[in-house]
C-alpha cells in the first residue's frame, strides 16, 4: 500500500480519505486559507514599469507590482519567469533599465545596504550564511537586541555550529531567522521553504501570520504553503506580471494552469 | 513502530532476490573530519528499486548520499551489481553506473549550459537506460549558449538533473532534486524518473516533499541523528505516520 | 618612431604573453595562484642553458617545456593538488615551492649568471626599422602557442575536463572525470608553458636562480588586466601592456614606463564594471 | 574539568607571553635584546596583515610599501635637518633640474621646527598611510572577487612604491635612509622596553577588537559581503576603512621599526618583503591572536640562528617549512599548539561526542 | 658567527681590545645567500684566504687573526643586525665587508656609534668619508677620470649613457658626463632602468635613432648580460658603437659570453689576466682553495688586499683596539696582487693604479692601457661645489 497524504492536516477540504482507493493525488490539493485575517501594520512597496535586460535577453518587461501594508504577497511563475530578478531589483542587486521602486512612499535607490537600512529585508534563493560565525553569533549580528527566546529549541541544537558546517536546510533556516529578527517593514523571501521538512513549513506559515509588523513578498513554488499564507498571489510569466488576485483566482486561471501548474492542476 | 534494522538488510522483501546481485547494497559509516556523521546505515536496492531517504534537516541525508557516491570518506561495505566499490574513488563509481544530482545544483557557473551538459559525456557514459533530456526540459534548448551561473534557480536544477541523466546511470542518487522546480516541471521530472525505473534505473532519493516520495518510491528510509531509524514500504501505516510527523 | 614602438611593444608583449599564458592556465583554470611560476620560467631558462650546448638551440627549445612540464607534474602530485581552489593557501605553498626550486638550482648550479647563445643573431629591416629576428620569432611563437592553448581548452574534451576539474572537483568526479589526473595535466601544461617562456627568453635575457621574480610580476600584471582564465584576453592585454611600455619607454625612460603601466593598470581595474556572473545572487 | 581548561587557556597564554616579554632583558645579552627589539615592530606589521587576512580573507602584497612609507616619514622626522646624507650629496650632482616639490616636502619634514617631536613621528605615518590605504581600499572593494583582485592590486601598489622610493634621492634612493636615532636614549634595553610597550598596547587593542561586536562584523564582512550588505551594513565602506586601518597600522609598524633599526631601504616596499610578512603570519596561523607574535619570532629566530651555519640550505629549509605548514598545519604553529592542547584536554575528558 | 680559520685556536672570553695574546677577531660581513651572494661569496673567500696566509706567516705581532664570518643574506635589514653583533657582541677589532652601497650606508651608524672599523673593499661612487670606514677600493673620480679621457679621445665624442636606477650608477654617470663634457664630448642621453630590468629593446631602439659614437654603461648585475646580448641581437657591433662599462667585472662578463662581450671596455685597478708572477700565484692560491672555475676580479682582489692593509695597520698601531687601528690607518701600505703598492690616505681612501681592459673572446679583459697611479678624491671638485666639499674624514651620521 502506498502512502497517502492527509490533506486535512493542512486545511479542511474534500479529498480522498485514508485507506485503499484510487491512486492518490501527487500534489496536495491546496486551498486558500480562511480570511479575512486581522489586519496588521507593515510597509508598502510599489514597483512601477520595471524592465531588465541582460544584453539581448529581456528578463523583466514593464513589471508593476503593488504591495499593500501588512499583506503576504506571493509571486509564482515558471522557472526563469523573472521572480528572483524582480526581487533583486527591489533589493538593489540588479539595476533595472527602467522603472521605479517605492518603499513606504519614497523612491528606493542605492546599493543594497542602503535599502536594507530603510527597512527592506531579503532572503536569497541560494541560502547565504556567514561561514565562520556560529549560528548564535549570526543572529546576534543581524539583530543585537532581538529576543531569541522563541528559537531556543533550535539554538540548543545548532547554536554553536559555525555556518560552514550547517546542512543545507539549516542554512535556509538561519538565513530566514536573520532576516525576520531584523523586523524589516517589507520582507522579500525567495523560496523560503526550499529544503524544509513539512512540519517546518507549517511552522513558518504560522510564524508569518504571527509577525506583528511587516509586509511580505514571497517567491514560492510550494503551492501548499502558498495557499496557506498568501493574501494575494501574482503570477509571472516570461518576464511579465500576468495576473494578480487571490490564490484561487490565480490558480484557476487557465494560463496559470497550463504554463505553471501542469497536471498537478488536474486534481482540482 | 519503527522497524528494527539492526540484524538484517533493510528491505526484507528483497531478501528473496539475494541470488541476483543488488543494484546497491550498503552498510556504511560516513565520516566528516574523521567523525562519523552517519552511522551503520544499511540499505539494499534491487535493480529498478526506488528508495526515499527522508528526515529532518541535518540528520545526514546528504552525507549518506555523498558517502555512497564516494565524495565523503566511509567505513563499511558498498556493493553495486556484485562489485565491491567501497574503496573506489568517485570517478570509478561514476564509470560503473552511479550518478548524482547534488544538493544545491552545483553547476559549473562559467561554462555554458551546453558545455555543462557536454561534460557529462566527455567521459564514457555508463550503460543505463538512454534518455532524451531535451525532450524532458525543452526550454533548456533556448538557454544552451547562456552561462550556467546566470540561470534561474529552477533552470539550474533542470540542468543538474539533465547532466546526471546524460551519464546514463544504472543507479541515480538524487539529493532534493525538486528544490526550486515549478510544479509542472516537478510533474514531468517525476514522470520521467518513473519511466526510467521501468527501464531498470535504480533510485536513491533524498527529498523533503513527501508527495514526491510517495509517488516515486516503493520504500522509505527515515533518518534521525545520523542513523536510519525506520524503514519500510512507503504505504505501510507505520511509515506513513512517521512521514506525516516530519 | 611608430614602427619602433610597435616592434618593440609587440616583442615585450610576446615575452609577457609567454610568461602569462601558463599563469593564466594555472590561475584561471585551477584556482591556484602560482607564485612559483617565475621559478618554472627560470627552470626553462636553465634547461635551455644546459641543453643548447650539446643539443643545439632548437632541440633545446623543444625539450625545455617537456622537461619543465614533467617537473610540474611531479610537483603537482606532491604539493599542488592539496591547494586547488584555495588561492590563499596556494599562494603560500607555491611561494615556499619557489624558494625550494630556487635554492636547489642555486646549490646545484651556483649563484652565477648563466650564458645562453642567441640562436639567430641577425636583424631584419621593416619599414626602415631594424628588428632582431629572434624577437620576431618570439612574437610568432607567443601568438601560435596562445591560440593553440586557447583552442585546446575550449574545443577539446580534455580541455573541457581541465576546466571543470578544479572548479568543483567533487561534481567533476561524479561525472566520471579522474580529477587528479586531469589536474596534474593542467598543471603540467601551465608549467610547460612557463618552461617554454624561459627557454625562449634565455638567449635574450640573463639566466640566474633569482630571475623568476620579474617574470612573475609581469605575468601577474597581465592576469590582473585580462581577468581570470581567458587566454585570448591574456594575449591581447600582454600586447597592450607591451605597447604602452614601449610608447613610454622608447621616447622617455623605462622607470617611468613601469610606473605609468602599473598606474594605468590600477586605474583600469578600478574603473572596470563588475562582471555579470559575480553579481548574480 | 574540560570547561575549566578551555577557560583558562586564553589568560594563561597571555600571561606566559607577558612574562616572556618581561624576561627578555633580564636573561639575554644586550645585543640579543636589541635584536629582539628590532623584531617587535615586525610583529605589529604582522598584526596589520592578520587584521586583513586572518579576519577578512584579504591578502595584501603591498603592506611592505606602507611599512616603508611609514618608516621613511618617521625617519625623516626623527633624523632632523641634515646636509650630508647620500641623498643630499647626490642632489649635488643633479643636472640643474632644480628642487622638486617632493624635496621641499622632505625638507619640511626634517626641518628643526617639526622634527624631533617624537609624537609626530607616530602620528604622521599613521595618518598618511591610512589615507593612502583608504584610497587603495576603495579601489579594491569596488571590484568584485576581492579575494582574487586584492592581492593583485596591492602587488601593483608595492611595485609602484618600490620604484618611486628608489627614484627619490631626497630619501636616499637606493642607498636608503640611514642614521635615524632611536626614540629613546639609553641603549638597546630602553629601546626594547619602549617598543615592547607599544606592541603590548597594540596587541591588547587588537585582542579587544577581535572580541568586540565590531570585530565580529569585520569577520562577517570578509565571510559574505553580500549577506552583510543585505543586513544593512555598508560592507564596501566598512572594508575600505578596515583596509585603511590595517595600512595605518603597517605605517605605525614602519615608524617603530626605524626607531629601532635606524635604517629604512626601498626594497622593503617591494613584493618580496611583503611576502615575507605573509610568511610570518602563515607560520603563525592567520586568524589566531598569537599568530603574529609566534610567526615573526619563529621565522626570525630561525633565520638568525640557522642562516649562518646553513647559508643556502637555510633558505631551502624555510621553503620546506612553509610547504610543511601549508600542508600539515594549515592553522600554523598556533593551530598546532591548540590542537595539541585539545588533545591533552581530551585525555582528561570522557570520550568525545560524535553527534552535533 | 662561525670561526673559519684553519688553525686559529678557540678564542677565550678576553676581547681583542684588551691587547692580550689571544687571537684578534676580524669581522667578515658579506652576503653568502640571496642575490648579492654571486659577488660577495668570492669576496668572503678572498678575505679568508688573506687571513689564513697572514696567520700562516705567524699572524700580526704574534697574534693570530680570527675571522668571524656573518652572512647578511642580501638583506639590508639583516646587515644592520649582523654589524651590531660584530661590533657590540663579538667586539671585533675591525670588519671587512659590504658590497652594495646600500649595505654600507645601512651599517654606517653602527660603526660610527659603536666605534668600530669597517674596511669597505668595493669600488664605489664616493661622496662619503666616514671616520670609521676605510675605503680600500676605487672611488668614482679616481676610477673614471683617465678612462673617460681615453674614451673620448679614442672612441668618439657623442655619448649615450645607460645605467641602473640607483645611486651608484647615477653618480658614476654624472661624473663621467662632467668629465666627458670637459673634454668637448656631448652626452645625448642619460637613461636609467629599474634594477631588475632585463628588457632593453626600447633603449636600443632609442640608441639606434641617436647614433652615438659609444655607449657608457653602468647597468649592473643581471641586466648586463641581457643588455649586451640584446645589443648584439639588435645588430650593433663594438667596432662601430663600443660599450664602456663602469661596473662590469669578469664575473658579469662570464654570463655575457665571450662572443657577445668581445670588444667592450672596462677600467679597473685589477684584471684577472694581469700577467705578473705575483698575480699568477694569487690566482693559483685562490683557485687551489676555492675551485678553478672562479675568475678573479677587482672586488675580490680588494678584499684580499683589505686584510693585508688591516694587518699592517694593527702592526703599526701596536694594539688591536678599533680606535687605535683607525688612527694608524692613514699612510699604511700593502702590496696588492697584480697591481702594486696601495696606500691609505688621510681621507680614508686608497691610492690605486687604474688600467683599461678590453674584453677578449674568453670573457676576460686584456689590458689596453695602464694609467698613472691616482690619488682618491671622494668629493671631486668637477662635480661638487667647492662650498660643499667637507673635510675628511668626518662622521656621516648624527
Ligand atoms: N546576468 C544574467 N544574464 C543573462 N540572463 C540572466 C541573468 N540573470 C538572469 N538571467 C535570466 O533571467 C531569467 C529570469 O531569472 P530569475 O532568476 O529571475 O527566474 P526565477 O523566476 O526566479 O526562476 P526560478 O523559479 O527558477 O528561480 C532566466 O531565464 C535567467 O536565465
Ligand atoms: N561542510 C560540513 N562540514 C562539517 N559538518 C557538516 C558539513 N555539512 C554538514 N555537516 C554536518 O553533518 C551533519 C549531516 O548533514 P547533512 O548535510 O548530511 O544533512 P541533511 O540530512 O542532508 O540535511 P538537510 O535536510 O538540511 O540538507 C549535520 O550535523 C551537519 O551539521
Ligand atoms: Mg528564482
Ligand atoms: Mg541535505
Amino acid at each position: 500500500m502506498k502512502l497517502e497524504l492527509l490533506p486535512d492536516t493542512l486545511a479542511p477540504g474534500p479529498g480522498p480519505g485514508p485507506g485503499p482507493g484510487p491512486a492518490p493525488a501527487l500534489a496536495p490539493t491546496p486551498t486558500a486559507r480562511p480570511r479575512p485575517r486581522t489586519r496588521r501594520e507593515g510597509g508598502t512597496l510599489t514597483c512601477e514599469g520595471v524592465s531588465v535586460a541582460f544584453g539581448p535577453t529581456v528578463v523583466l518587461d514593464d513589471v508593476s507590482l503593488d504591495l499593500r501594508a501588512g499583506e503576504v504577497h506571493v509571486l509564482i511563475g515558471p522557472n526563469g519567469a523573472g521572480k528572483t530578478t524582480l526581487a533583486n531589483v527591489i533589493s538593489g542587486h540588479v539595476v533595472a533599465q527602467s522603472g521605479t521602486v517605492t518603499l513606504n512612499g519614497r523612491f528606493l535607490a542605492g546599493r543594497p545596504h542602503a535599502r536594507a537600512r530603510r527597512g527592506l529585508g531579503r532572503k536569497f534563493q541560494i541560502p547565504r550564511v556567514f561561514p565562520r560565525l556560529t549560528v548564535r553569533e549570526q543572529l546576534e549580528l543581524a539583530a543585537p537586541r532581538a529576543d531569541i527566546g522563541p528559537l531556543r529549541t533550535q539554538l540548543d541544537e545548532v547554536g554553536d555550529v559555525p555556518g560552514e558546517e550547517l546542512s543545507h536546510g539549516w542554512r535556509q533556516w538561519v538565513e530566514l531567522q536573520m532576516v525576520l529578527l531584523q523586523r524589516p517593514s517589507v520582507i522579500v523571501l525567495d523560496e523560503p521553504t526550499a529544503g524544509m521538512p513539512r512540519s517546518d513549513r507549517g511552522r513558518l506559515a504560522e510564524r508569518l501570520e504571527a509577525v506583528a509588523h511587516g509586509t511580505f513578498l514571497v517567491v514560492e513554488h510550494d503551492l501548499d504553503f502558498v495557499a496557506r499564507v498568501a493574501d494575494r498571489v501574482s503570477f509571472m510569466h516570461n518576464g511579465r506580471l500576468v495576473r494578480t488576485g487571490t490564490f484561487d483566482e490565480v490558480t484557476d486561471d487557465p494560463v496559470v494552469r497550463s504554463a505553471y501548474l501542469g497536471t498537478s492542476a488536474h486534481g482540482r | 513502530m519503527a522497524v528494527d534494522l539492526a540484524a538484517r538488510p533493510v528491505f526484507a522483501a528483497d531478501a528473496l532476490a539475494t541470488a541476483d546481485p543488488a543494484a546497491l547494497e550498503l552498510e556504511l559509516d560516513v565520516l566528516r573530519d574523521g567523525v562519523p556523521v552517519v552511522r551503520a546505515s544499511r540499505l539494499r536496492l534491487a535493480p529498478g528499486d526506488a528508495v526515499g531517504l527522508v528526515g529532518r534537516n541535518g540528520v545526514g541525508k546528504t552525507s549518506l548520499i555523498e558517502g555512497v557516491m564516494g565524495l565523503l570518506p566511509t567505513r563499511g561495505r558498498l556493493r553495486s551489481f556484485g562489485v565491491d566499490m567501497s574503496a573506489w574513488p568517485a570517478h570509478r563509481r561514476a564509470a560503473h553506473g552511479l550518478a548524482l544530482v547534488p544538493q544545491g545544483r552545483r553547476l559549473f557557473p562559467d561554462l555554458t549550459v551546453a558545455e555543462n551538459l557536454r561534460v557529462a559525456q566527455v567521459n564514457p557514459p555508463a550503460d543505463g537506460p538512454r534518455f532524451d533530456v531535451m525532450e524532458l526540459f525543452p526550454n533548456l534548448r533556448a538557454l544552451e549558449r547562456r552561462q550556467a551561473g546566470v540561470l534561474s534557480g529552477g533552470q539550474q536544477q533542470q540542468v543538474a538533473i539533465a547532466r546526471a541523466l546524460l551519464r546514463r546511470p544504472q543507479v541515480l542518487l538524487l539529493d532534493e532534486p525538486t528544490e526550486g522546480l515549478a510544479p509542472s516541471i516537478v510533474e514531468e521530472v517525476v514522470a520521467a524518473l518513473d519511466a526510467l525505473r521501468e527501464g531498470g534505473l535504480t533510485l536513491l532519493l533524498a527529498e523533503q516533499r513527501i508527495d514526491v516520495v510517495d509517488r516515486l518510491c516503493d520504500d522509505v528510509a527515515l533518518m534521525r541523528g545520523g542513523e536510519i531509524v525506520a524503514a519500510g514500504a512507503a504505504g505501510s501505516p507505520e511509515i506513513r505516520e512517521l512521514l506525516l510527523a516530519l | 618612431m611608430l614602427v619602433q614602438v610597435l616592434g618593440q611593444g609587440l616583442s615585450v608583449g610576446a615575452v609577457l604573453a609567454l610568461s602569462a599564458l601558463g599563469l593564466t592556465v594555472i590561475y584561471g583554470v585551477m584556482g591556484v595562484v602560482n607564485l612559483a611560476h617565475g621559478e618554472f620560467v627560470m627552470l626553462g631558462a636553465y634547461s635551455m642553458a644546459i641543453l643548447s650546448g650539446p643539443l643545439g638551440p632548437w632541440l633545446a627549445i623543444a625539450l625545455s617545456p617537456l622537461i619543465v612540464g614533467a617537473i610540474g607534474l611531479v610537483v603537482d602530485r606532491g604539493l599542488i593538488r592539496w591547494l586547488y581552489q584555495n588561492p590563499v593557501k596556494s599562494m603560500l605553498g607555491t611561494f615556499g615551492l619557489g624558494i625550494v626550486i630556487r635554492q636547489l638550482v642555486l646549490i646545484a648550479e651556483g649563484p652565477g649568471l648563466r650564458y645562453v647563445d642567441l640562436p639567430v643573431t641577425s636583424a631584419v629591416t621593416i619599414l626602415g626599422e631594424q628588428l632582431p629576428v629572434w624577437r620576431l620569432v618570439l612574437i610568432v611563437l607567443a601568438v601560435v602557442t596562445g591560440i593553440a592553448v586557447a583552442l585546446w581548452l575550449s574545443r577539446s574534451a580534455a580541455g573541457l575536463k581541465v576546466r571543470i576539474a578544479t572548479v568543483d572537483a567533487d561534481v567533476a568526479s561524479t561525472l566520471g572525470t579522474n580529477v587528479s589526473r586531469v589536474n596534474a595535466l593542467a598543471f603540467a601544461l601551465g608549467t610547460g608553458l612557463a618552461g617554454l617562456a624561459g627557454a625562449l627568453v634565455a638567449p635574450l635575457g640573463s639566466v640566474y636562480p633569482n630571475m623568476g621574480v620579474s617574470y612573475l610580476v609581469g605575468a601577474f600584471l597581465v592576469v590582473i588586466l585580462a581577468g581570470l582564465g581567458s587566454i585570448r584576453n591574456a594575449l591581447l592585454w600582454a600586447a597592450g601592456v607591451g605597447l604602452v611600455t614601449a610608447a613610454v619607454a622608447v621616447p622617455e625612460d623605462d622607470v617611468l614606463a613601469q610606473v605609468v603601466v602599473w598606474s594605468l593598470a590600477l586605474v583600469i581595474v578600478a574603473t572596470r564594471r563588475q562582471t555579470v556572473v559575480a553579481s548574480r545572487v | 574539568m574540560t570547561v575549566h581548561l578551555r577557560k583558562l587557556r586564553f589568560p594563561a597564554t597571555t600571561a606566559a607571553a607577558l612574562l616572556a616579554i618581561a624576561l627578555v632583558p633580564a636573561v639575554l645579552s644586550e645585543f640579543s635584546v636589541g635584536l629582539i627589539a628590532q623584531w617587535l615592530p615586525l610583529v605589529v606589521l604582522a598584526i596589520s596583515l592578520d587584521l586583513l587576512w586572518g579576519e577578512n580573507r584579504i591578502i595584501s602584497f603591498g603592506h611592505g610599501a606602507f611599512f616603508a612609507g611609514g618608516g621613511y616619514v618617521a625617519g625623516l622626522l626623527l633624523r632632523g635637518p641634515q646636509s650630508d646624507t647620500t641623498g643630499a650629496n647626490y642632489a649635488l650632482l643633479g643636472e640643474g633640474s632644480g628642487r622638486s616639490t617632493f624635496d621641499a616636502l622632505v625638507d619640511a619634514l626634517s626641518s628643526p621646527q617639526i622634527a624631533g617631536i617624537p609624537l609626530l613621528a607616530f602620528v604622521l605615518p599613521v595618518v598618511l598611510c591610512g589615507l593612502v590605504g583608504l584610497l587603495v581600499g576603495f579601489v579594491i572593494f569596488r571590484i568584485g572577487s576581492v579575494e582574487i583582485y586584492a592581492p593583485l592590486v596591492t602587488l601593483g601598489v608595492g611595485v609602484i612604491a618600490a620604484t618611486v622610493f628608489l627614484k627619490l634621492p631626497a630619501i636616499g634612493g637606493s642607498n636608503g635612509l640611514s642614521g635615524i636615532p632611536p626614540y629613546v636614549g639609553g641603549g638597546p634595553t630602553s629601546v626594547y622596553w619602549f617598543t615592547a610597550a607599544w606592541l603590548l598596547v597594540i596587541y591588547l587593542a587588537y585582542a579587544a577588537f577581535r572580541r568586540s561586536r565590531a570585530g565580529r562584523r569585520w569577520r562577517a564582512a570578509g565571510d559574505d559581503p553580500i549577506r552583510l550588505d543585505a543586513l544593512g551594513a555598508d560592507t564596501r565602506r566598512l572594508r575600505a576603512i578596515g583596509f585603511a586601518a590595517s595600512t595605518a597600522l603597517a605605517g605605525l609598524a614602519g615608524a617603530l621599526y626605524v626607531g629601532v633599526a635606524g635604517f629604512m631601504s626601498a626594497d622593503v616596499a617591494g613584493v618580496l618583503f611583503s611576502v615575507q610578512a605573509l610568511i610570518w603570519l602563515a607560520v603563525g596561523g592567520p586568524g589566531s591572536l598569537f599568530a603574529p607574535l609566534v610567526g615573526v619570532l619563529a621565522v626570525q629566530l630561525g633565520q638568525h640562528e640557522l642562516s649562518e651555519q646553513l647559508q643556502e640550505t637555510w633558505q631551502l629549509l624555510l621553503g620546506v617549512l612553509l610547504i610543511a605548514v601549508v600542508l600539515g598545519a594549515p592553522r600554523g604553529l598556533t593551530g598546532l599548539a591548540s590542537s595539541g592542547a585539545a588533545a591533552v584536554q581530551r585525555l582528561f575528558s570522557r570520550s568525545p561526542h560524535l553527534d552535533g | 658567527g662561525s670561526s673559519e680559520s684553519g688553525d686559529a685556536t678557540a678564542a677565550g672570553s678576553t676581547t681583542a681590545a684588551t691587547g692580550s695574546n689571544d687571537a684578534i677577531k676580524v669581522g667578515v660581513l658579506f652576503s653568502l645567500s640571496g642575490n648579492l651572494s654571486i659577488a660577495e661569496t668570492s669576496m668572503k673567500n678572498a678575505t679568508l684566504l688573506a687571513i689564513d696566509e697572514i696567520n700562516a706567516r705567524g699572524g700580526v705581532g704574534g697574534r693570530k687573526l680570527e675571522p668571524v664570518v656573518e652572512d647578511y643574506a642580501s638583506d639590508f635589514g639583516v646587515v644592520v643586525q649582523k654589524a651590531r653583533k660584530l661590533v657590540e657582541q663579538d667586539r671585533v677589532a675591525a670588519t671587512i665587508g659590504c658590497y652594495a652601497s646600500a649595505s654600507r650606508k645601512a651599517v654606517l651608524p653602527v660603526f660610527e656609534q659603536g666605534g668600530g672599523v669597517l674596511l669597505y673593499p668595493t669600488f664605489y661612487e664616493g661622496l662619503e668619508c666616514s671616520t670609521n670606514v676605510i675605503y680600500t677600493s676605487l672611488v668614482a673620480a679616481q676610477h673614471l677620470t683617465d678612462a673617460t679621457n681615453w674614451m673620448v679621445r679614442n672612441a668618439g665624442k657623442k655619448i649615450y649613457m645607460v645605467g641602473s636606477d640607483y645611486v651608484g650608477p647615477q653618480t658614476y654617470n654624472a661624473i663621467v658626463k662632467k668629465l666627458a663634457e670637459a673634454q668637448g664630448a656631448t652626452v645625448v642621453e642619460n637613461r636609467f632602468f629599474p634594477l631588475d630590468q632585463t628588457e632593453f629593446g626600447s633603449a636600443l631602439s632609442a640608441i639606434r635613432a641617436a647614433r652615438p659614437d659609444l655607449i657608457w654603461n653602468t647597468i649592473v648585475g643581471a641586466g648586463i648580460p641581457a643588455f649586451l646580448k640584446q645589443y648584439q641581437a639588435a645588430g650593433f657591433t663594438p667596432e662601430t658603437t663600443p660599450i664602456f662599462s663602469g661596473i662590469c667585472t669578469e664575473q658579469e662578463l662570464a654570463a655575457v659570453g665571450g662572443a657577445a662581450a668581445k670588444g667592450h671596455y672596462f677600467p679597473a685597478s685589477y684584471f684577472a689576466t694581469t700577467d705578473t708572477p705575483d698575480n699568477r700565484s694569487f690566482v693559483k692560491r685562490y683557485q687551489a682553495k676555492y675551485g678553478a672555475d672562479q675568475p678573479a676580479n677587482m672586488p675580490m682582489q680588494a678584499s684580499y688586499t683589505s686584510a693585508l692593509l688591516l694587518a699592517a695597520a694593527i702592526e703599526k698601531a701596536g694594539e688591536a683596539a678599533p680606535q687605535a687601528i683607525l688612527e694608524a690607518f692613514p699612510g699604511v701600505s700593502a702590496t696588492a696582487p697584480g697591481e702594486g703598492t696601495v696606500t691609505v690616505q688621510d681621507n680614508h681612501h686608497t691610492t690605486h693604479t687604474v688600467a683599461l681592459g678590453q674584453a677578449n673572446g674568453r670573457a676576460l679583459y686584456d689590458v689596453v692601457e695602464t694609467f698613472a697611479p691616482r690619488e682618491p678624491d671622494p668629493f671631486p671638485a668637477s662635480v661638487v661645489a667647492a662650498s660643499k666639499i667637507p673635510t675628511c674624514p668626518r662622521r656621516e651620521t648624527s
